[in-house]
């Protein structure tokens, strides 16, 4: 599914990476400021109404927050979460959806090949016409993002709408944000952008903001500012997400290890066979008497 | 607005009061946050509830529902007594210097003039001291004189100390005193703030007061005129602004011309009573602009009227419908539930019929109720709209809302369909004033039509009947100038066309009579060209200009900005004049110089104003008038006697007080507020009610609209009612997160899903704890199935500002119980 | 039936076998019977089942494989069904040989890897191994071990999303190392059923061994048959 | 149209980059879906700000085709929203295109619990004969001072803040027409 005037930098389950191409492409990144966000939702929808995504189902059950987990109809959710701070509360409103990780943990556990596929320009997507929808990549995840989508039995989740950026569009929510606390560019941009704009929060007095572009992940294509950087469970972040150990453990130890392993059990094989032939019961005839052992042939 | 959405981003400190902007205008919002990122603006949120702006704001103080005069006087005083005003700016743009008359003073939370019987003030009281010559007025330059405005104010606001603030309002001490150490940074040439608000102050029994208190303080710290200033009013409905510019209310017609009243039988009396005399005739002469009124008046009625208004019959003015008191919303439904009302002293029925495009009275009338049991007593009534709304279906309602069965109810109800928004063309008017044309994408979905069409239907079915049998004054209608090429669908090109104006004879430069301006039939440049003698025609004469014969300039499309402050000169067009910021001459100084040379509004060149579109005559030297050209007096006024609950605000509580006023006990809500007497209009006592309650919009729907649209996404991100309550508050009554609870106030009940926040908080009020609890208005009984709930004006009263007549939504008094 | 009677002398021994275990027919001893041996190639059919369309979703060196079911998608709906009959069927297996598969005294020798390689090395051999040696035994109760580990595991990855994401993790790690040694286990049982000792898959085939072979490879059992000592009829 | 020019030169440009490789580009690709739609600009019909949107609608505009929404988005050239919209706005395609629009005119008779069906002729000669009667009825040509007022207060007339300004202008003339004093809009509540 490369997108036309994308080149494919990796691709799941590929002895080689996958590459499809030399074209070498800007990487590309999303740049949310959660101290300019106000939760507004309208990023929610132009990613519903972009994607042809939904209806999904929702109820009020106490927040402003549309539902609690990203959902295969819902690539982009903005969590709420209240806090005491400072004497008074501060409410923090964080755009959650797929991260697109540099490392993408998604991409590394997937075992059909093409199935998740990074872009040259860093956009991680998944392909429908090759997923299998086993969920390994959720397990590879470390945001939580892929989703299971049982009437596809695809997995889902946000593409950076890989359809619009490569038309020369941005992405459906960062057109949408009305406030600009989403903006879209090149990652260098948006990493000196929110260097930029973390040094006003530290000014401003939000002595703990920070830039958040964890380098477990080689860094990922949405850079979000946080102004209460040391607080990273109030926006629902983990504090150095990693490709789960297990999951680089048998994508690069286990599986080559096996593949060996069986390999070697038939090369074993064979080669006992042929060092020691078959073990055959003597060819002459009669009743044994019994009790004696009985003779093994020898080479 | 006095300002543009995109001049935000000008400001140096954002005062976001008596509305919640992030939820409500988002888009707008963005140049806050522009401004924020930009220049380091610092954004001061004040609002009874930690709200969506606040999370975004430098700093945010809790206050009580309904308390914002106290808040804003003692901001006013902090402004004063730490000499933080613009000394500059004050003097030569605002009445500071004016001295008042004797006959005005203020005791124990009454002003002069006030008539108990009536609930009236006399404002004659209210008047300057007149000058030395005849025809001036004293002023003292030097704002001491204990009489002129400023130390008169200055006494006024005496009271309003951080301590009564933090009594009043509830908002602790160092939260205020933030706020205005922020806020009065900007009086000064060097520094800018702005003021926004919404419905957060309009919809208050002390509603005008608010916002002039927030005006007032604006002129003091220099900040009205300026690019990045003003008192932005940021509007809910696409085309509210619009609709109110051309006389969508009673008391005006099109571009706030007055409607004709009983008394005034002529024109010539009605222009008597219309034209305020220009006061300021000393230093600083007032343009009085309103000495244009007969040129805007007479083209009005020349667009109405057509070859039937002459000089002779007044133009047509007798055929005009003169009103007799008030005709405004809560009278059209307090009359229409009666059935009759006094008028002129004599009984006349009241309304028995609705016709209504687009618009849900049952869902967004205060006190539900009342309005259901009046529908239910009309004969007839036109509902033209996309969706079956409440209002549609009203002979329906469920049973709390205690309306007749349906065959107690004699309404025949037409339910017509309209055209959505992108089903048709025409402009609308944006908040800052802009007119903007929408082209149309497809067509109405089946036999749905546009409005237009319909009304247009309806009028000329109505004037065949006329035409045909006669009836009550049939030239009324007859004379009617209805001249479209297809009178059935009138194309609005033609519409905005009239509203602009046209030259109806040739017109001649006032300069040069020999020089024809405008050919006869040639569309105006403005309305500047406009003459009282017949021989222009508009319809609106703020529009004019916004269809010349240069074509349509509501769709220019060029977001060419040179001077980099936001001003678009050839985007659209802006009322009046295309001009972006009002009272532009204000920001600049005596000389013509702008106050800060960064942002200038307009300036002197030696030969005229450059800039914005000037708001001053543009070759009329600096000195010539003053800034304020629609005043009389030519300057902003600090005390006015134009209002009908006082010169100065004053703090008062709501109607439904939850505490006696700590200021003046006997007089605790404002003396001259509008509270209704039916016995479906009650009242609730502090006592019974302890807990103040108030409603707001959500901005994942637009008012009583979007819960309509099946399958529509807004629906499943806010699925459902909610009432929003303080932890405490919860914790004290048992109430978990998630649980139904009951909200009752002394015209009804709603139940509904109790969401426990922090963002609520208990306020220390007058020595007491106070709890405030709200829920956003949206839901009703016609929704998208799933999606119904209660209307959140079951609860609210029918009572509310003496000078707009709107309701009280923001503050009324509730209690809450486990459901 | 004339054509059934009319077979050769051997025949008799596999229609024998077909309802009996442990029987002297002739030269040849019934090892097998038929349930027995359906049985076991049931299993081993489940298994070749998961097992192929298993390894295209497990590494792309396999990756050919899916298209013997149809494409990869065929083989994420099939192999968790195939895993599951497998376990059925292995279950189904245990409970079958559980009574003849008990752990002896000498069996225990089998533990030892020495043990393991004189036994490969033809070396040692032990004149008390019985119907089934110690190594076939713990091959049974390892491929039953393996047999829940890969089902219980393999529950997990089938619905990967109603599990914690730390369960989700080791059960991937604990399906692919019971795999592997699983797979590693079920070559040599082939090489050792097929060509290492000849006359074993014809055991299963047919159900029956001549007697050297017996006396070779199970002389306890070779002699308790002769003896009468053990019959399942 | 400046942008829909943009989008077009867009979608030949990347026709040609698709020379290279067709196959895998029509099997694989994400086709842009608004790479071929009509645009119209418009107005966000919800709150003041007046954010500028674009309305994509289905076909070209010819004859045969009976446009319909795709996908509507923000405005990038219009000087306020530059192209954002809020969550309604964002939505917009949802507002014109629900189940839930009202298609065709109906009336609830006096008493009854339904609506009835009724053509546009039909309701609209009813609504006529309605207000000539209710005008007629209770038309005051002089208030109890004698002074002469010509006004209808049988009559109610309110809305149009969701209209354009040429409509409210209509509705100016025509209620002033009818002589009914009883008018307002969402500006007052």
């Amino acid at each position: 599914m490369a997108a036309h005037n994308l080149e494919i930098r990796r691709s799941s389950a590929s002895l080689w990476g996958g590459a499809t191409g030399m074209r070498q492409l800007p990487v590309v990144s999303k740049f949310i400021d959660t101290t300019t966000c106000i939760g507004c939702k309208a990023c929610e929808v132009a990613c519903q109404e972009w994607n042809d995504l939904g209806p999904v189902s929702t109820r009020q059950t106490g927040t402003y927050q549309t539902m609690p987990e990203l959902d295969p109809e819902f690539w982009n959710l903005i969590r709420f979460n209240e806090q005491e701070f400072d004497g008074g509360v501060v409410w923090l409103m964080r755009k959650d959806q797929c991260m697109h990780c540099e490392d993408p943990g998604c991409l590394a556990a997937c075992p059909a090949p093409g199935a998740i596929v990074q872009y040259e320009n860093g956009i991680v997507d998944v392909n429908p016409e090759a997923c299998i929808g086993c969920g390994f990549c959720a397990t590879g995840c470390p945001f939580d993002v892929p989703k299971f989508h049982a009437k596809t039995g695809k997995m889902a989740k946000c593409t950076l709408c890989v359809d619009r950026v490569e038309s020369g569009l941005e992405p459906a929510c960062i057109k949408a944000c009305p406030t600009g606390c989403l903006q879209f560019g090149t990652k260098d941009d948006m990493v000196a952008m929110g260097h930029a704009r973390v040094e006003q929060l530290k000014a401003n007095g939000f002595a703990n903001a920070v830039l958040y572009d964890p380098p477990g992940v080689g860094g990922t294509g949405v850079v979000t500012v946080l102004g209460h950087g040391d607080h990273l469970e109030w926006y629902g972040l983990p504090r150095d997400p990693r490709v789960p150990l297990g999951v680089r453990f048998w994508k690069s130890v286990l599986r080559p290890l096996g593949v060996v392993a069986i390999f070697g059990a038939v090369v074993g094989a064979i080669g006992h066979f042929m060092y020691q032939g078959p073990k055959e019961p003597p060819q002459t005839g009669g009743e044994p008497t019994g009790g004696e052992p009985p003779r093994t042939p020898r080479p | 607005m006095t300002n543009g959405w995109v001049d935000i981003k000008n400001a140096d400190v954002i005062l976001a009061m008596g509305g919640n902007p992030a939820e409500n205008h988002p888009v707008g919002f963005k140049w806050f946050m522009e401004a924020k990122r930009g220049r380091n603006a610092k954004l001061c949120v004040v609002d009874p509830r930690f709200t969506r702006t606040a999370a975004v704001a430098d700093v945010y103080a809790p206050i009580r529902a309904g308390t914002d005069i106290a808040f804003l006087l003692g901001l006013i005083r902090h402004t004063i007594e730490n000499k933080r005003y613009h000394e500059d700016y004050v003097k030569i743009h605002t009445n500071a210097p004016y001295v008042i008359g004797e006959k005005f003073d203020f005791n124990d939370g009454l002003f002069a003039g006030f008539d108990e019987g009536k609930g009236e003030y006399d404002k004659t009281l209210w008047g300057y001291e007149a000058g030395a010559k005849g025809g001036a007025y004293k002023v003292d330059p030097t704002l001491e004189d204990p009489r002129c405005v400023f130390q008169l104010l200055r006494k006024h606001v005496a009271r309003y100390t951080p301590e009564v603030v933090e009594q009043v309002c509830g908002t602790p001490k160092d939260k205020f005193l933030k706020v205005a150490d922020v806020v009065t940074s900007t009086g000064n040439a060097e520094r800018v703030g702005t003021i926004t608000y919404a419905l957060g102050w309009t919809q208050h029994s002390t509603g005008v007061q608010m916002i002039r208190a927030a005006a007032m303080l604006q002129l003091l710290l220099g900040n009205v005129g300026r690019p990045g200033g003003g008192v932005n009013a940021f509007r809910g409905h696409s085309n509210i602004q619009g609709a109110t510019d051309t006389a969508g209310t009673f008391e005006i017609l099109p571009g706030y011309l007055k409607t004709p009243t009983g008394p005034l039988t002529n024109l010539k009396e009605y222009y008597e009573s219309a034209i305020p005399t220009t006061l300021n005739k000393q230093t600083w002469p007032s343009m009085n602009y309103w000495v244009n009124y007969p040129k805007f008046m007479v083209s009005l009625l020349k667009a109405q009227y057509g070859n039937a208004a002459t000089k002779d019959n007044d133009f047509g003015y007798q055929w005009l419908p003169k009103v007799d008191g008030n005709y405004s919303w809560m009278y059209i439904f307090d009359d229409m539930y009666r059935g009759k009302v006094m008028r002129a002293g004599a009984e006349e029925p009241g309304p028995e019929a609705l016709i209504t495009f687009g618009m849900n009275p049952v869902g967004l009338g205060p006190n539900s109720k009342k309005m259901v049991a009046a529908l239910s007593k009309q004969k007839w009534m036109v509902v033209v709209e996309n969706v079956e709304t409440e209002t549609a279906i009203f002979w329906k309602a469920p049973k709390e809302y205690e309306g007749p069965e349906p065959s107690q109810i004699p309404t025949e109800v037409f339910l017509l369909p309209a055209a959505d928004f992108a089903e048709k063309d025409g402009t609308f008017t944006n908040s800052a004033r802009w007119l903007q044309w929408k082209w149309k994408a497809l067509d109405p979905p089946g036999r749905a039509k546009a409005d237009q069409e319909i009304l247009a239907r309806i009028f000329l079915a109505v004037r065949d009947l006329y035409q045909k049998e006669g009836g009550a004054l049939p030239e009324q209608l007859t004379n009617v100038s209805w001249s479209y090429t297809n009178p059935a669908e009138p194309d609005l090109a033609e519409v905005l066309k009239e509203m602009s104006g046209k030259a109806l004879a040739d017109v001649h430069d006032p300069a040069d009579k020999a020089k024809v301006v405008k050919a006869a039939g040639q569309q105006l440049d403005g309305f500047g060209q406009l003459m009282d003698d017949g021989t222009t025609l508009c319809g609106n004469w703020l529009h004019s200009g916004v269809y010349t014969e240069a074509g349509n300039n509501a769709q220019r499309r060029s977001n060419a900005d040179p001077t980099g402050l936001g001003m678009f000169h050839n985007w659209a067009f802006s009322w009046p004049a295309n001009r972006r910021i009002m009272y532009n001459r204000a920001s600049a100084d005596a000389n013509g110089k702008p106050w800060d040379p960064k942002r200038p509004g307009i300036y002197w060149n030696g030969q005229k104003w450059v800039g914005d579109v000037p708001d001053m005559k543009p070759d009329a030297p600096p000195g010539t008038y003053g800034a304020f050209i629609m005043l009389p007096e030519g300057v902003g006024r600090l005390f006015s006697s134009g209002l009908n609950d006082g010169p100065f605000p004053e703090h008062y509580e709501a109607v439904e007080a939850p505490i006696a006023n700590p200021l003046h006990p006997n007089v605790t809500s404002n003396p001259a507020f509008k509270k209704f007497t039916s016995d479906k209009d009650v009242y609730g006592t502090k006592e019974e009610f302890p807990i103040v309650c108030t409603t707001y919009r959500l901005t994942e729907h637009f008012h009583y609209w979007t819960k309509h649209q099946v399958g529509g996404r807004l629906n499943e991100l806010q699925p459902g009612f909610f009432i929003e309550i303080p932890e405490a508050l919860a914790k004290e009554k048992g109430i978990e997160n998630g649980s139904q609870v009951r909200v009752i106030s002394k015209r009804g009940q709603i139940q509904g899903m109790a969401m426990v926040t922090k963002r609520l908080y208990p306020l220390k009020v007058d020595g007491k704890e106070l709890w405030q609890i709200g829920f956003p208005i949206h839901w009703g009984f016609a929704s998208e199935p799933g999606h119904t709930g209660p209307l959140a004006n079951l609860l609210t009263p029918s009572a509310g500002d003496p000078n707009t007549w709107t309701p009280e939504y923001k503050a009324f008094l509730v209690k809450l119980e486990k459901a | 039936m004339s054509a059934t009677a009319s077979r050769p002398p051997a025949d008799s021994a596999i229609l024998r076998a077909r309802r009996s275990e442990d029987v002297v027919v002739g030269d040849e001893i019934v090892r097998h019977r038929l349930a027995t041996r359906a049985i076991h190639w049931t299993v081993a059919l489940f298994f070749f089942l998961a097992l192929f369309s298993g390894l295209p979703i497990w590494t792309p060196v396999f990756g050919w494989m899916a298209h013997l079911f149809g494409g990869l998608n065929v083989c994420r709906w099939l192999h968790p069904w195939a895993g599951l009959a497998f376990f059925v069927s292995m279950l189904v297996m245990f409970v079958h040989w559980l009574g003849e598969m008990r752990l002896e005294p000498n069996d225990r020798e089998w533990l030892r890897p020495r043990k393991m390689i004189e036994y490969m090395r033809y070396q040692g051999e032990d004149p008390e191994v019985g119907k089934y040696n110690g190594g076939q035994k713990l091959f049974f109760f390892a491929a039953a071990l393996g047999a829940l580990g890969l089902l219980l595991s393999g529950v997990v990855v089938w619905f990967p999303l109603e599990f914690p994401r730390i369960v989700r993790e080791l059960a991937i790690l604990i399906h692919d190392v019971t795999f592997i040694l699983f797979v590693v286990a079920v070559v040599f049982h082939i090489y050792l059923g097929t060509a290492a000792e000849p006359g074993t898959f014809h055991s299963m085939i047919r159900g029956t061994v001549r007697k050297p072979w017996a006396r070779l490879h199970h002389p306890r059992w070779y002699r308790e048959v002769l003896g009468g000592k053990t019959r399942r009829p | 149209m400046q942008r829909r020019t943009f989008l077009k030169a867009t979608a030949v440009g990347g026709g040609v980059a698709l020379g290279f490789n067709v196959s895998r580009a029509e099997a694989e690709m994400r086709e842009l879906k608004i790479a071929r739609t009509t645009e119209t600009r418009s107005i966000c019909p919800y709150c003041a700000v007046s954010c500028g949107v674009i309305i994509h609608t289905l076909g070209d505009k010819s004859k045969n085709v009976k446009a319909a929404v795709v996908h509507v988005e923000g405005d990038p050239d219009h000087p306020i929203s530059r192209g954002s919209l809020c969550p309604k706005g964002a939505t917009l395609k949802d507002d014109i295109t629900h189940k839930s629009r009202l298609v065709s005119p109906k009336v609830r008779r006096p008493g009854s619990d339904r609506w009835e069906d009724i053509s546009w002729d039909d309701a609209i000669a009813q609504i006529a004969r309605h207000i000539k009667d209710t005008r007629d009825r209770t038309f005051v040509a002089k208030n109890a001072k004698g002074q002469v007022v010509n006004r209808t207060p049988g009559i109610a007339m309110i809305g149009g803040c969701t209209d354009t300004n040429e409509f409210n202008f209509l509705q100016w003339k025509v209620v002033t027409a009818l002589g009914v004093p009883y008018r307002d809009t969402q500006a007052r509540v």
